[in-house]
């Protein structure tokens, strides 16, 4: 890649300390046990099928129109998204339809096994146009028609499941922008090893779900987008090589773990409406206020004029 | 603060030509002591409508150093000189239109950003934009022993543990840019600041001295 | 600084004099000074001059021209834009030209410009907001000497050396005129257009005006002779 | 900023004016504009200028690792820029035709022509090379760029020395220039192009002016017969290395070779006092003279307008010395005063764990406070 | 209310500060709430957010291991980044960084070489052979004006929770091992806070506004803070001017007063944040 000349660059042999220490270089079997703890569940304690508390907190970047801060136990997200404004780059016809311009970019110290370069590379390109086919079908495009939103994902700590939280995130943020949106939509991940079912994996299961293996049993990442009342799946992603029955159990058991999500996600949405309500109600009281206070200066001013 | 009589005080060599390139609107090439700094200044053009401002001319810097490879330290000359000029124009007479700069480096001994600086505002002279005021700008060196050099050497920067460069303007003497590199007390900042603050009447008299040479050629 | 007048001048200086005088009465100032709350300050370096009554402005060396109301300047048509021609008089934007406004021109019988032709025309309007006018008919509609200028020579010249020559104390003009016949035309905007009977002729003009920019009057008036000698082949 | 474009009348007269065998500034066909080649305090950096014409060039080496298909080679990389600092009508890091054709054409005239030994400047085979960078920068664009930038680049080449590198093992030390006095780099022989602009069918003139070549150019657009630019590249053994034309085709034969032949004295000419310009820098460095850019400065300038680089000027068309002014410095005085500040008050708490907080005491301020969200203390 | 700072911004602001009080209810010489957290991000060696009033950014830093350069054979690396990401605010796009990033960038970095509160050789471990490479990579997620305060507290909080692993290198058979669980402090002295200012050009006076919001900052000619004083525990570490309004001296020496009380209250926010995390 040539040096780039707008940002200090360190000396180009550098690698990552992790390397040489010790249990860096594990074969796949010692890996595979170090997922389970002594009586068998997972090391962090959750059940297969358990997936991660979900914590999410809405308008956290004030200049965006609509932000949100996505957080799964160690997995980090924030998500910003910017009202429409003209198509940027060349656009030779009217597109009846709003563009969407999404961009996730990892932080260069998210990822636990080396640093990420600061400029955007194959896999972030990748996972943004992913994100993007995950939530462009539920957002109405024809009511920003020639115009494009900007949406913007950044993943401050990388523990598995960056994909989901990323789309979780963009759903809170485009509410709390209150872009125009067919309905709510969630997304959650699971990873298959070794025929076995992991909902919400962390980066360690997901790793191993990626890694080469030479026995034959299914390994792969399945991440699922479900909109909220007709049950219907937006996006699936697969990386990784599943049979059918197996993806149809995965399938199943990820519906259930994003119907979950809905109540909390509404809950969410309702409270920030009564807040900006409320917050309303206080602005159009001062408001009221000041008028009166300019109304009767007004009088005051026309009854010396007029003695004058 | 101890109060030193400035009147044997000399800056350093300075020799300057205007209207160097005939093709620009204005330009001048400035050696102060070694080192040499050649800017042109394209006066008021139309520039395409996306970079147009409404209310004043918007300034652009080009700052090429001698090596040829861009660095991320151009870019903060660039704004350093583009902050200076944006006071100093009245940009505001020349609304909608561009202003450009281009400065080239010739030799870098030392100072090389208070010698840029004087050289564009030779240049803005030469172009006959409309400015508010006139910029000088003046460097020091704290040396380890702690007394404080003014227009300092090549050497003398380097062993110095502090460097300061102040950019003044002419009407109020007051502070424009300013920057410095290595640690330094606060006293010893405001007698650099008092100092420099002298020095660049010196440069204040040398534009009158190369205006005055040009003009009454003009007659 | 305080300056006065006859001084050479920075930007940034002030002047008392000025504004002593216009207490009094009227005072008109010129280019490169701005009134500003207290003073009136310089914006651009060169020698501080006065006309007696009481107009001031600093004489300065300039190459940009800026457009300014009345003057006259010598353009190059760029392009033709349906009924306006665009003119490029060296400013920072081109002009609009209007095919209305040569002499006698209307709508069945437009005038005969081509892209390239050399124009000399009066700047109707010129604002810094606003794309500067230009006109090819003088107040009583006559066409006087602006119109389109057909061959001779344009060459372009800084905006000090137009203002020395147009002067009337400047002896360069009415030293060349008994020499041989010429036309002339010098736009405000740093552009002269010359036409002599030969061409040798009107590169001696070209070459005389060039000249004149740093000399005072007696050298221009020895140079003068010099190229009418070397042109009448006494010097080879 | 377009560029002004030449006016029908300019276009005609100087047509006229060179049919009849004359030029603007009163040169012959064959003469040139005054050359002058300047040199920087370091290695390798000049400025040539040819009239008003002035071109920059800056050469840089350093060590890198060599291309596959040629281990045993240095690299020599030719970068041109036209900014605005050229003309107005340029902008700045942008690659325009014109850098792309003057780029093209120093390539081939340096590069492709071996006129550089690129063996020498290996250091170890398949590792470590010389990598050389000739960075060209126009700085006045007053016609015939290519003439003046292949001066330059020549020159600079020819005046540049790159450290001295031992070897010790498998480690390789780069001296600095005081440890020891750098290695000249071997040239060959000395390219440099020269530019005839063609008007008519059978008219050359050499190193055409900007308005000339604004003309010549713009009336290959018409229909009469052609005009064009052609460059012809050409070493002190007079044996052409390039031979470039733009602009329409070329009747005659004969044209080419008139060329050729004015090219190869002319060119002797050049190389001569591009030689002769180094030599007499290197007896200046030997003799310890500080060499620096600072020496182009002159003040005569401002009266050269009268003489020589008159745009527009007679044949034989002089004038007497004009005296000069010198200027001198004066002194100054100071002043200065002192002014003292009352301190503003924080409480600092550690709130949630691992953190830290200040809550600024944001007393009631006379202003009716009307803040989007309802922060409150 | 919000239309009248839309339509009229310079209006606006000139009301306000006639009235000597900002937009948001603040004195001049007034700083925003802080909030600080240290080691939020666990993949990352050290990390550290901040949030002074509506600006938060989160600084994180990355080990790496590299043969020094031939030119300093003891010397270490010390890389900082910072990054005006797109998604903190309209005014940035993606891509490159804008010419204003690197202008921050750029600041930052000088500022920490003057300070000289890292020394490049506590990063050597071999000399000529090998040495720690510090990647301080700051993203800001929120802009909202004084962007180099921000940087430089959150790069400092992370520079001094950091701690190094132990590294065994063998020089003949050159062969590295890392024992990640003995880790070592980073050696850092003093602490460098700047505190950045906007000079605002009223008619009558000049006026300089501490920790100003980004809405100020644009009031004041265009991008970035006018003055930005950076104090190194009593030193003054690098006082940087672009533009905005000129200063007389006493405005100079007032500013650098109200900074220098500033940097202690910022040294004791990062002291306390520190002594709570380290109590963990």
């Amino acid at each position: 890649m040539p040096l780039d000349y707008r940002r200090f660059n360190g000396p180009e042999d550098s690698v990552s300390y992790k390397q040489f220490s010790t249990n860096f270089t594990r074969s796949y079997d010692e890996l595979f046990k170090g997922l389970f703890d002594e009586n068998g569940k997972r090391i962090d304690g959750r059940e297969f099928t358990e997936a991660r508390p979900l914590y999410t907190k809405t308008n956290v970047i004030s200049q965006a129109k609509g932000s949100a801060y996505v957080e799964l136990k160690n997995t980090k997200v924030v998500c910003s998204v910017f009202d429409p404004r003209e198509i940027v780059g060349h656009q030779n016809e009217y597109s009846i339809y709003g563009q969407i311009y999404c961009e996730v970019k990892f932080a260069p110290f998210s990822c636990p096994r080396r640093r990420r370069g600061l400029a955007p590379d194959t896999d972030e390109r990748a996972l943004s146009a992913n994100f993007k086919t995950a939530i462009q079908t539920a957002i109405q495009s024809t009511k920003f028609r020639n115009f494009q939103m900007d949406v913007f994902v950044y993943i401050l700590e990388h523990d598995g499941a960056c994909l989901a939280a990323a789309i979780n995130a963009a759903c809170l943020a485009l509410t709390d922008a209150v872009v125009p949106m067919m309905d709510i939509f969630s997304a959650r991940t699971a990873a298959v090893i070794n025929n076995q079912i992991f909902v919400d994996p962390t980066e360690a299961e997901e790793n191993l779900a990626l890694m080469p293996t030479d026995n034959e049993t299914n390994h792969g990442i399945i991440t699922l987008t479900v909109i909220d009342h007709l049950r219907n799946i937006t996006d699936l992603q697969q990386i990784g090589s599943i049979d059918a029955d197996c993806l149809i159990k995965v399938i199943d058991i990820l519906l259930e773990e994003c119907a979950k999500l809905m109540p909390l996600f509404k809950d969410l949405i309702i409270d920030n409406v009564f807040e900006q309500y409320k917050e309303h109600q206080v602005y159009l009281s001062i408001k009221k206020q000041v008028n009166e206070e300019l109304s009767n200066k007004v009088k005051e001013w026309t009854l010396i004029v007029k003695d004058k | 603060m101890v109060e030193e009589d400035l009147k044997d005080f000399k800056l350093k060599p300075m020799k300057c030509e205007l209207n160097f390139l005939n093709k620009s609107d204005g330009s001048a090439i400035l050696a102060q002591g070694e080192t040499v700094v050649l800017v042109s200044v394209n006066g008021p053009l139309d520039i395409k409508s996306t970079s147009q401002n409404m209310e004043k001319a918007t300034l652009e810097v080009i700052f090429s150093s001698k090596g040829g490879k861009p660095t991320v330290s151009d870019r903060f000359k660039e704004n350093v000189i583009r902050q200076t000029c944006e006071t100093a124009i009245f940009g505001c007479l020349y609304p909608r239109t561009g202003i450009t700069i281009t400065i080239q480096e010739l030799e870098d001994y030392g100072g090389l950003l208070p010698t840029t600086i004087n050289c564009t505002c030779l240049a803005l002279l030469n172009s006959g934009l409309a400015m508010r005021h006139v910029v000088a700008a003046v460097g020091c060196a704290l040396d380890e022993a702690g007394n404080l050099i003014i227009d300092p050497t090549n050497d003398q920067i380097q062993t110095a543990t502090a460097t300061m460069y102040f950019v003044f303007d002419s009407r109020e003497k007051n502070l424009v840019t300013g920057f410095s590199t290595g640690t330094f007390g606060e006293g010893v900042y405001d007698e650099a600041l008092e100092r420099c603050r002298a020095a660049s009447d010196l440069v204040f008299n040398f534009y009158r001295d190369i205006v005055a040479s040009y003009c009454n050629v003009i007659g | 600084m305080k300056v006065k007048v006859g001084d050479v001048v920075l930007p940034g200086d002030y002047c008392d004099e000025i504004a002593s005088v216009g207490a009094k009465s009227k005072v008109l100032i010129g280019p490169g000074l701005k009134k500003e709350i207290d003073h009136v300050f310089v914006t651009k370096a060169g020698v501080l001059k006065k006309r007696n009554p009481s107009t001031f402005w600093v004489d300065s060396y300039q190459k940009r021209y800026i457009p300014c109301r009345g003057e006259n300047a010598i353009g190059i048509v760029h392009q033709k834009a349906g009924d306006i021609y665009r003119v490029d008089i060296g400013g920072s934007c081109t002009a609009s030209l209007s095919y209305l406004s040569f002499e006698g021109a209307t709508k069945k019988n437009r005038p005969e410009v081509q892209i390239g032709d050399v124009i000399y025309a009066k700047i109707l309007v010129a604002s810094k907001d606003m794309e500067p006018e230009l006109v090819c008919v003088d107040s009583h509609g006559k066409k006087g000497c602006l119109g389109v200028l057909s061959d001779g020579f344009v060459f372009k010249c800084s905006l000090n050396l137009i203002r020395k020559i147009l002067s009337p104390s400047c002896p360069l003009l009415d030293s060349l005129k008994n020499e041989w016949p010429f036309e002339l035309a010098a736009g405000m905007n740093g552009r002269i257009w010359i036409k002599a009977n030969t061409l040798r002729e009107t590169i001696a003009v070209g070459n005389a005006i060039l000249g004149a920019e740093y000399l005072s009057d007696d050298e221009i008036k020895t140079m003068c002779n010099n190229i009418a000698s070397i042109l009448t082949g006494h010097i080879s | 900023m377009k560029e002004t474009i030449v006016s029908n009348s300019e276009k005609a007269f100087v047509q006229k004016l060179i049919t009849s065998g004359h030029r603007l500034d009163g040169r012959t066909y064959k003469e040139t504009r005054n050359h002058q080649i300047s040199f920087g305090s370091d290695y390798g950096s000049c400025i040539a200028s040819l009239g008003e014409t002035k071109v920059m060039a800056q050469v840089s080496c350093e060590v890198v690792q060599p291309k596959q298909i040629r281990p045993n080679e240095g690299i020599l990389y030719i970068n041109v820029e036209v900014g605005p600092m050229a003309a107005p009508q340029f902008e700045a890091n942008r690659q325009s035709d014109l850098t792309v054709y003057l780029n093209r054409l120093l390539e081939k005239c340096y590069k492709d022509s071996k006129c550089i030994d690129l063996e020498s400047l290996c250091i170890v085979v398949e590792e470590k090379v010389w990598s050389i960078r000739v960075d060209v920068k126009i700085l006045n664009h007053d016609g015939n760029l290519i003439e003046c930038a292949s001066i330059a680049t020549l020159a600079s080449l020819a005046h540049f020395k790159r450290p001295d590198v031992t070897r010790a093992g498998d480690k390789v030390i780069i001296h600095t220039m005081t440890e020891k006095d750098p290695i000249p780099t071997v040239l060959y022989h000395y390219p440099v192009c020269l530019t005839f602009a063609i008007f008519g069918s059978d008219i050359l003139i050499s190193d055409p002016s900007y308005i000339e070549e604004a003309v010549c150019m713009s009336v290959v657009d018409e229909d009469n017969v052609g005009g064009g630019l052609l460059v012809v590249g050409i070493n002190q053994y007079k044996e052409p290395c390039l031979l470039d034309l733009t602009g329409a085709a070329i009747h005659s034969v004969n044209i080419v070779h008139k060329a050729i032949l004015s090219a190869s004295e002319r060119g002797k000419l050049i190389i001569d006092i591009v030689k002769k310009s180094i030599i007499s820098d290197d007896t200046l460095r030997q003799k310890r003279a500080r060499i620096n850019y600072k020496d182009i400065i002159t003040n005569e300038h401002r009266q050269s307008l009268i003489r020589k680089e008159l745009s527009i000027r007679l044949k034989n068309f002089n004038t007497n010395e004009l005296k000069q002014e010198s200027e001198e410095e004066m002194d100054q005085d100071d002043d200065d005063d002192v002014k003292i500040i009352e301190p503003s008050k924080y409480d600092i708490v550690a709130t949630l764990p691992k953190t830290a907080e200040i809550n600024a005491k944001t007393g009631k301020s006379a202003w009716i406070e009307i803040s989007s969200d309802s922060e409150v203390e | 209310m919000e239309e009248y700072k839309v339509l009229q911004p310079f209006k606006y602001f000139n009301d306000h500060i006639s009235v000597n009080v900002r937009p948001d209810g603040r004195k001049f010489d007034q700083q925003r709430s802080i909030k600080l957290n240290a080691n939020s991000v666990n993949t990352a060696d050290a990390s550290s957010l901040i949030k002074c009033g509506k600006t938060s950014v989160v600084c994180g830093i990355s080990l790496e291991l590299a043969t020094p350069k031939a030119e300093e054979p003891d010397n270490g690396f010390l890389v900082t980044n910072v990054e005006l990401l797109p998604l903190c605010s309209s005014k940035f796009k993606p891509g490159p960084p804008s010419d204003y990033a690197q202008v921050v960038n750029n600041t930052v970095n000088d500022i920490l070489k003057n300070s000289k509160c890292i020394d490049l050789k506590d990063l050597c471990i071999v000399s000529d052979k090998l040495a720690w490479v510090l990647y301080c990579d700051i993203a800001c997620l929120e802009y909202d004006g004084s962007i180099i305060d921000a940087c430089l507290a959150t790069l400092m909080t992370s520079l001094k929770t950091l701690s190094l692993p132990h590294v065994i290198y063998d020089i003949e058979t050159e062969e590295i091992k890392v024992d990640v669980n003995i880790r070592h402090p980073l050696k850092v002295t003093g602490l460098p806070v700047a505190t950045s200012f906007v000079i605002y050009q009223s008619p009558d006076s000049n006026v300089a506004l501490m920790d100003p919001t980004s809405f100020e900052e644009e009031m004041c000619g265009g991008n970035g803070a006018n003055l930005v004083v950076c104090w190194n525990q009593g030193l003054l570490c690098g006082i940087h001017k672009f533009g905005g309004a000129t200063l007389g001296t006493d405005g100079h020496k007032k500013l650098l007063n109200v900074a220098k009380e500033r940097s202690k209250t910022i040294e004791e926010v990062i002291n306390t944040c520190i002594a709570n995390e380290t109590s963990e």
